[in-house]
């Protein structure tokens, strides 16, 4: 039985593993570099260690230094969050080695997930769809065209060679494929010197789908639903929810077997993700598995109604899994939206900083994962998420609804936030009929970055608020400072001050 | 006391005409307001106007003279002008690249590469260089042709926001 | 259809009923005193405006004022919350006359409820049953000694012109009948010139449990379940909780059916309390209708997923309840506790002040309705309440231990709190197997006021922080102030300044 | 320097040896601690002693020199003893009835009665004030037997915690 638990992470997901293990009566461990001294997860931790300076590098990425803290500490077990070490299949082994059971799959499963090629054919052999195409090199004609007769168009025709978009063709009717075939060749052999392309499908309208998996080490793998992640900005998620407004019944179950499957052709235990990609009418092709709790994992825990991190140290105890598919139910509607430290009005620049004020988003339906607080400063080396908003109704209306009235009421001074281009997308068109792909920020960006109508009114209450924010600060600085200074002036803090 | 605002483009004069505790009246140009208005926090400002509740939240852009105003809906960029700002402005009157050329972190970051050297001639367009902050690299390039005039960071350095980091000319 | 709501409260009900009417697209106006101009409701409304002096009297419970403000701004339906002019039978009605909807039932139902004769009557006519005993005076004792067979022992034998506990009497056996109603007539009559006495059941073990019930304006009407409110402290609650540890499924059908044909009884329409007296064995009485939204309503609406505000507001525009009585479930367990600024050490007397610092519990399973800030000033006019926490997780122990993990994370400096003290409750034997009565606080005080354990270092780690803070503040002071200055000093704060 | 601090009854020196960033070296009577110290929002404080993560709120109990430390479990009344206070100490030691008849408000309120007058003659017991704060009235009474030698307040004034209100000799 695990009996102390390393959380080789920080912010939020940190904090969000040491809850659960608390409500388990199991003491954990944080981790923290030089620039975390200050941060959430050290206060929250029964114990604390320092491992290095700042950069991840030589901290949170430090196998060495995070294996002697948990020998040191007597933690017999190391959970490792999302990012940093927790899909290093060398840190699974070496945890392995030592003795210590990490909370998460085993080094095979990593390996066998991490590698694009090995993950598709394995996938292929478990009789999980993949995007139709060729792997192989295509020179010919006749064998282009059998192919992409197979596959069904619209296809992509890419040099093998290739990156960057050079040797590319988007295919979408027969009599393009011989033009676009001898173009994408000459392309690629006055790029690359390598005249060879392969051929995929190419998804129009795509839809990011993933589904939760949770599998013990009996052999015994559910699915616990999906999530619909497909407002992203730069392949980043922005918006997850749960259900997803595609699915029906039928194919939501065909996918969840499949993404059972999936694990199991892998001998997966712990929680990971099986990532597929659909189009609009709901043909799916699986993309990648992450083999790591995620980012968005609360909104399944909410409509599921599990808590995925017990059920990861559970599973890593050894304990079969406490339900079977059956037992699994997906109840209301859950939303969750990030929120970034960064500036959408300048292109999602970081905007690193120290918070001045925060009024965080409370009553019905709302679950907020966070972990910063007044006065503390967001360091500039790591993530810029400040926290997760999670909302949960009844229904995807109310759920909208709700996460508006959530963003509204969440108010942060000191940095710039991403809050006001969340609570935009919550009023798009697309977004509220649900009718959306990967695609939705960029065919939506002039609603997203509209600036709303505002009244004489209203702008003359700004100014006279500037008015006072500005006349308090001369008043502040008058006596002992010039009142042109740099910014950081403004950050000076009695609170985070290191005493 | 009155301050000259800018808005979002928009010049404005700002009278404050009187207070009462915290009902205080302003002239906003041409306007009068008579408004209740209360500091609730660190930039958290509520303003009563006509029994209509304004929250509005002051966020620090660069300088004590610049904020960025969030009300729910809207979000302004706001500078105070002073004398000095009037100053600047009239100095640097038609001649943009002045300024437009010197390079300043727009926040704080570590200095990734600097891919020029002083007295270096630079092309419009070309990166001057390139500073990380949060796992993501912001390149920046040179607004017009030019030549280096001065580095003020090396690469490895810490920075600050609003930190003059290359100068064009 | 209501299209503006003034909400005729303050605090964390004020918040929680705009939040509900914000995500409806309805548009809220505030009232607020002179010690409330600061306080959160007044910037969550669209619209806000003064109704008078501190005193609630003169601002809070002032129906004219309240009417003024409504017809100012146009509101066409106000909701009293809970408290104030909540089941004030001449504000239901005056808001009647003017034509504005009282959210909330009519002045009859309020009248009936609120009169402990009729509301008794009212109970016995629709067959619900009240605790036994007799209305009317009794001075014989063979007279007594028929009704205390009828009802069984034990009895309590009380003074009809009493109170205070004079001339009171616990029956326990029936050769004590003579002499305990000899005394207690002769003691009645000393202290109130009247021996008559009458003779109500004593309940040895009582719990109180509540049934919310929703009655529509077309005589629908159904419970949501029970709320287990037995942990009180002088007749208040501190600790709620749903399903009851009591309960069997049987009995919690059968009250129930209670509840609902009470609400019948009284044609009651929108949000309404039936509160039971129950003992060990589960027998259950009619104790009294609250005919308003309680405090502890959401754990109500985190086990059943439903937003009670939202079916008041649409049982207000006439509509039909959504549901019927078997759509209804109870789904996994919820806990309340409420949070005052108090100082349980010392005998829980009101601990007002200005809030220095708070760090609110987060994550998973955990919902929290406040209002406080930091920097806000509590003030000393109206409950000392701060806010509520309610977890949910899939059954009692887990929500237990949640609790305890959610009130650990939950930290505010400035003024003292009932957190250390809720926490203890968490821990305490009797409350972990759930078999407690509203004895529970009496019978655990020692446990429950202990001191727990520490070791030297720990004590000396205080001494540490205690230097630290110390140093701090003098370092402050120093320049500019003596050392020793009354306590408001440290109350003085940039925040929360009128400016 | 060195502070002599009461805590729950005991007394204790605690003297600061040296520090270094925030990693400060204590000795508490005869133990020395090194440990590392943070003060992360109004009277938060982290300590981390040998690894263990020690959080603790400092709540201001009445004056400068009082705090209620609570740390999770535990809760503490801590009082640093300064100049003064020993000297007072000193003063009224033997004398117990000399502070104890006071009436001190330990909480803002409004006082809702005072049923005795200067002059008056009161028993031990009898209520000499009647205060009321946040919908709760809490009455306070005679220590010992004593004359009522002032008043400080009057009925339906607002006081602030630590007010003197009454004095009985």
């Amino acid at each position: 039985m695990i009996k102390k638990v390393l959380v080789a992470n920080r912010g939020e997901i940190a904090l969000r593993i040491m809850r659960s293990c608390r409500e388990m009566g199991i003491p954990t461990v944080a981790v923290y570099s030089d620039a975390d001294r200050s941060s959430m997860h050290v206060r929250y931790a029964d114990e604390a260690y320092h491992i290095g300076p700042a950069p991840s590098v030589e901290s949170y990425l430090n196998i060495d230094r995070i294996i002697e803290v948990a020998k040191k500490s007597k933690a017999d077990a190391i959970h490792p969050g999302y990012g940093f070490l927790s899909e290093n299949a060398a840190f699974s082994e070496r945890c392995k080695k030592e003795g210590i059971e990490f909370i998460g799959p085993n080094a095979d499963a990593i390996r066998q997930m991490g590698d694009k090629i090995t993950a598709r054919k394995t996938m292929i052999a478990a009789g999980v769809p993949v995007v139709p195409g060729t792997v192989d090199k295509i020179t010919d004609f006749d064998e282009a065209l059998k192919t992409i007769r197979e596959i069904g168009l619209p296809v992509m025709i890419k040099a093998s060679a290739g990156g960057g978009g050079k040797g590319m063709r988007l295919v979408k009717k027969e009599e393009e494929i011989e033009s676009s075939l001898r173009g994408a060749r000459s392309e690629a052999k006055a790029a690359f010197g390598d005249d060879s392309v392969y051929i995929e499908k190419y998804i129009e309208s795509p839809h990011h789908i993933e589904f939760q998996i949770l599998a013990d080490k009996h052999g015994n793998a559910v699915h616990l639903f999906e999530r619909e992640c497909s407002v992203q900005r730069r392949h980043q998620k922005v918006i997850e929810e749960t259900p997803s407004p595609l699915l029906t019944p039928a194919v939501r179950a065909e996918m969840g077997a499949h993404a059972v499957a999936a694990a199991k052709a892998c001998n997966y235990h712990g929680a990971g993700t099986i990532e597929f990609i659909a189009d609009d009418n709901q043909n799916y092709y699986f993309l990648e598995m992450n083999t790591r709790l995620q980012v968005e994992h609360p909104i399944t825990e909410r409509v599921v109604g599990v808590d995925l991190v017990k059920e990861m140290v559970n599973i890593a105890n050894g304990f079969e899994l406490p339900f079977k598919q059956e037992d699994l139910k997906q109840s209301g509607h859950a939303i969750e939206c990030r929120i970034y430290a960064e500036d959408p009005d300048r292109n999602f620049m970081p905007s690193p900083g120290t918070i001045r004020h925060i009024t965080e988003p409370l009553g019905l339906g709302v679950r907020h994962d966070g972990y910063v607080y007044e006065g503390y400063t967001i360091p500039i080396y790591y993530d810029p998420m400040i926290s997760k908003l999670i909302v949960w109704a009844k229904n995807r209306d109310e759920a909208i609804r709700r996460m508006s009235r959530a963003l509204e009421e969440y108010k942060i001074t000191g940095v710039k936030t991403s809050i006001p281009f969340l609570a935009r997308i919550m009023e798009a068109e697309a977004f509220k009929t649900g009718k959306y792909t990967t695609h939705f920020i960029e065919e939506n960006k002039d609603f997203l970055f509209a600036k709303p109508e505002c009244d004489g009114v209203c702008e003359d209450i700004v100014l006279i608020a500037s008015y006072l924010e500005y006349s308090a600060k001369l008043e502040k600085t008058r006596s002992s400072e010039p009142i042109v200074k740099p910014a950081s002036r403004w950050k000076d803090s009695q609170r985070g001050a290191f005493i | 006391m009155s301050l000259e605002i800018n808005i979002d483009g928009r010049n404005a004069v700002v009278k404050e005409l009187g207070r009462e505790g915290n009902l205080v009246t302003f002239q906003v140009d041409d306007e009068v307001y008579q408004v209740d208005a209360l500091k609730l926090g660190e930039g958290i400002y509520s303003i009563i106007y006509k029994g209509r509740s304004y929250n509005l939240e002051m966020i620090d852009a660069g300088s004590p003279r610049h904020f960025t105003v969030n009300s729910f809906h809207n979000s302004y960029e706001v500078e105070v002008i002073d004398a000095q700002t009037r100053y600047r402005r009239s100095r640097s009157k038609g001649d943009a690249s002045d300024s437009s050329n010197t390079i300043v972190s727009p926040m704080p970051g570590k200095i990734v590469k600097i891919p020029v050297k002083t007295g270096d001639d630079v092309e419009a367009g070309q990166t001057l260089i390139i500073v990380s902050a949060m796992k993501m690299e912001s390149e920046f390039r040179a607004k017009s042709a030019g030549k280096v005039k001065s580095i003020h960071v090396a690469e490895g350095d810490t920075v600050d926001a609003n930190k003059v980091l290359i100068v064009v000319e």
